[in-house]
């Protein structure tokens, strides 16, 4: 069974108080997830015990360090099922992942009239690199519309992959509708257009089983800091062969395998991708973070989300004036966003504040989407592996005594 | 509960805005937003003889902060000169919000305030959208 | 009074053992420094305590984390005296900061048959990122050759500065041979010949201290992990009138200010050049090393480390077949590299770790460098605030033992 | 002090190097380096009719440990077959060396081995200088 008042006593912050007497009930977790005291040791352990630059030193506390460095990218290549650690490429965070790609896949594979697909339901951080991308090469990019639920218009795919179709790039799981979108099909019919596929693993990862080659998706990234693992490291996944093929993204020590005034031959894969001195600490941090949610399971983790999401778009849903946004039901990754009407989802995060419920509101980083919904922002709460019903209670009581305060009782 | 920033007054703002509407012509308008929230503001103003404000509108959407501010800050800079309008400062409008504001709420209070002084000073609007090269 | 042992309780390494009875002689820190309690602990309590990803959060927690994360930044600025805290862009190393400006001033300002100068004494990251921009872009690269004793050819900078000179970057302190390099001179040089002028101040940031408006320079990046911050993070700073100018480097969330599916618009800096959810822990890291090196005072630092160094070069040059690398003298930078006639670097730091003596050897990501002296590899001792006479004694008894077993005592 | 891995063997054969030098002409040479050390070791090789190694030399620069495997490499490697050439296992090596070596120095300890498989098998030189496009 899954001991949801162990789980909460691993996370420190769980146990503080936003204002004196208010608890914290954080439902943030899409933005950022709070850390397992495991993983804050590991790290506090690593400088204490054996921090030392790594790859290049004699001695002890660099083997110590290297060893740990390159045991944390084991761990996250098993926690995905990639074929081999090489696989994984430690960069800052998921958007890092996608600009990696696009600009060294990018800028040796996609000319002028190639298009790249993307959904209308991405996070900027797998838009603005393409855009970026498509202006300097002269290509183009092509978005696959979202349904009034905010489920993917799989219908029309055929209209939008095309024989100039590069690339398609799309989000698991939308961080404002929830969406869990079919990726193994979405990446077969990339595959079958001649397409790569690069998965935004994001919100999939932390949440969800997530095997890369059951999936067969070319390139995939997530962020740590969503993943109860610190800020400053994420992963891109990418299948060996086309990243032993791409160029150097950024130069300097330990991607080159040797330089002279004339010019450099990279390093091997996965440090031709990793340029200076790399992010020891937080790879340790966030293989302490795989560890932990293992040991949870992953499937333990997404039942228990699946339990409280259902349980709170039932409860919200009873609100008079609130709209959810994205798909109802189980398929439903755990988070709900929503609009109030009469309240702006700023005044209602911060009337939820000041009871200790930290939810976030705007666009989450999704403003195109959110400009097609009509609304300028919303309110969105989210569910991680240390929710409770209680929570979502309280979220509910707050949300009326924002229609309370904002005298919406009498509509 | 603690209302918070949430004062009665702020609230009837919200709900019964001052000098809320558009004016044509005016002597000049600016629109704004804060792309972060989405809050949107537009202010339009006609001068007297003298420079002085004669009438001032706003328009726009947003959350309570925003939007109760601009009220407030039309109804005080009736009959003021360009001169005074364009040295408005923002500790005057956060007073007059009168409630304890963060960070991030203090960039609500004072959009209209940013959307007043770029018209006043007829800057050019920055949000044009184009695409990136 | 510097007080050294109240400043090596301060490291909680410095009290571990290597081997079983063997304590820790860290003579590292040019590679990577260690970390005092008080930055481990502020990072841990920030997880602890007030961790939520930032600006755009209305709730207490980001708020909080917001105002830790960019208090940070105002930390920096005064740390180095930039104008503004606009002017501090926070990136992955100090690596990462010459890609930034290879990549986004680079692309923008240099064509055909333009030159960029460095010196011959420079590291990877000040020599990697320009042959990729140099390759792309059909410039020239040149390099303002160093004299027998490690310092630069100053004498010959008329030659290599021309009106084709884009830009000149250089070493503050070069991290094999020490010398300390007239920044501000060079500095002048560039801009008198129309070229701007950037500074790597890996070594020097954390050892003296750097005042950025007194330098003149344009351009300046260092890293976190070697001035007693953490890892996966480092600093490029710019002159804001260039900064602004630039294109953005990577895309995503946070350094836009608008996205629709036509395009973005880039935000504000510093936020322009920082894509993605940041390095909050880290920042957050390295303003209290910042505050630590400042109550230490970076001019008793400096002090400190060059009484030590003065004590190493004349205890090595006692030492029967060892070539010191670099100037002689006050002119030099808290190491000292070298290498043992008969004795290989990798087997001296072998050695010597079993000692628990930590030192480097191999090319220290300057291949182009050793290449030019003759030799494969260096060895190399390098300190920092914590290190004592005692600890170079134990260096040199070491090398003594190294003779030994290698059998040169009778040479 | 613990003399650790630099055992009276390991110096003796970094001063007194067994199979050294070059052979000309051979039926096979190869030369390798370990950028991240400088360590380079060439070996050169000349089968007999049976493709069996007759004779067997090796030169190059390095620290203790690779220059010491490379004489225990030659050594044991005379007489062997092409096919047992390619076949021998790295662990077999490191027995030869018999001292317990480190992560980084176990690559130093294979170099040779590196070196004398990359030459059976006709690799192409992977560190021919180009610059980077
Ligand atoms: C002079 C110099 N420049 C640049 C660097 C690169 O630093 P990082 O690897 O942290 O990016 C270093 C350190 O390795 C250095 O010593
Ligand atoms: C779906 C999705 N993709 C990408 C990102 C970007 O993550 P990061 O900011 O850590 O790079 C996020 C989180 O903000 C997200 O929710």
């Amino acid at each position: 069974m899954y001991d949801i008042e162990r789980v909460r006593a691993d996370f420190p912050i769980l146990a503080t108080e936003v204002y004196p007497g208010v608890p914290l009930v954080y439902l943030d977790s899409a933005a950022s997830s709070q850390k397992p005291a495991v993983v804050i040791e590991a790290m506090a352990d690593y400088y204490r015990r054996y921090h030392a630059n790594v790859h290049r030193g004699v001695h002890r506390l660099s083997e110590m360090a290297t060893t740990a460095y390159e045991g944390a990218r084991v761990r996250v290549a098993e926690f995905i099922h990639a074929a081999a650690p090489e696989e994984i490429i430690f960069v800052g965070n998921a958007t890092e992942g996608f600009n990696l790609v696009a600009q060294s896949w990018g800028r040796a594979n996609v000319g002028p009239g190639d298009e790249i697909l993307l959904t209308e339901m991405e996070h900027h951080a797998n838009l603005v690199p393409w855009q970026m991308l498509a202006a300097e090469r002269g290509a183009t990019l092509r978005y696959l519309p979202f349904n009034d639920d905010g489920t993917l218009a799989l219908e029309r795919l055929g209209d939008f992959l095309t024989e100039r179709t590069k690339l398609f790039s799309f989000t698991a799981v939308s961080n404002v509708f929830g969406t869990i979108n079919p990726v193994r099909e979405l990446v077969d019919a990339a595959h079958a257009a001649g397409a790569l596929a690069m998965v935004d693993a994001a919100q999939s990862v932390p949440h969800m089983p997530v095997d890369v080659r059951a999936l067969d998706c070319d390139f995939l990234a997530f962020s740590s800091h969503k993943m109860c693992g610190p800020t400053g490291i994420g992963v891109l996944y990418g299948k060996r062969q086309l990243l032993e093929a791409m160029p150097p993204f950024l130069g300097g020590g330990d991607m080159i395998r040797r330089v002279t005034f004339d010019g450099f031959i990279p390093n091997e894969l996965p440090w031709k991708f990793e340029a200076g001195t790399p992010r020891i600490a937080e790879a340790i941090g966030l293989g302490a973070a795989v560890a932990y949610l293992s040991a949870l399971g992953m499937d333990a983790i997404h039942a228990h989300e699946q339990a409280i999401t259902a349980y709170a778009l039932e409860s919200l849903s009873e609100l008079p004036g609130l709209r959810l946004l994205g798909p109802p039901g189980t398929q439903h990754g755990g988070l709900a966003a929503f609009t109030l009407e009469g309240a702006h989802p700023h005044d209602i995060a911060e009337i939820l504040d000041k009871d200790g419920i930290a939810i976030r509101a705007g666009h989450h980083c999704a403003m195109p989407l959110h400009h097609k919904l009509g609304v300028n922002a919303s309110a969105r709460a989210s569910f991680y592996v240390h929710t409770t019903t209680d929570e979502i209670d309280k979220l509910v009581a707050g949300l009326h005594r924002v229609r309370e305060l904002f005298r919406l009782e009498r509509d | 509960m603690d209302a918070g920033i949430y004062r009665e007054q702020i609230i009837d703002l919200y709900e019964h805005p001052l000098n809320y509407g558009q004016l044509e012509p005016a002597d000049f308008s600016y629109e704004e937003d804060n792309p972060l929230c989405g809050d949107v503001i537009r202010i339009d103003v006609r001068l007297d003889a003298e420079q002085r404000v004669a009438e001032i509108l706003w328009s726009g959407d947003g959350c309570a902060i925003s939007q109760a501010a601009a009220s407030l800050l039309t109804e005080e800079i009736k009959g003021q000169t360009l001169a005074e309008l364009k040295a408005f400062p923002a500790e005057r409008l956060l007073e007059l919000v009168g409630v304890p504001l963060s960070m991030a709420r203090v960039k609500c209070a004072l959009l209209s305030l940013k959307v007043l002084k770029a018209g006043a000073y007829g800057i050019p609007d920055p949000d044009t959208m184009r695409g990136h090269e």
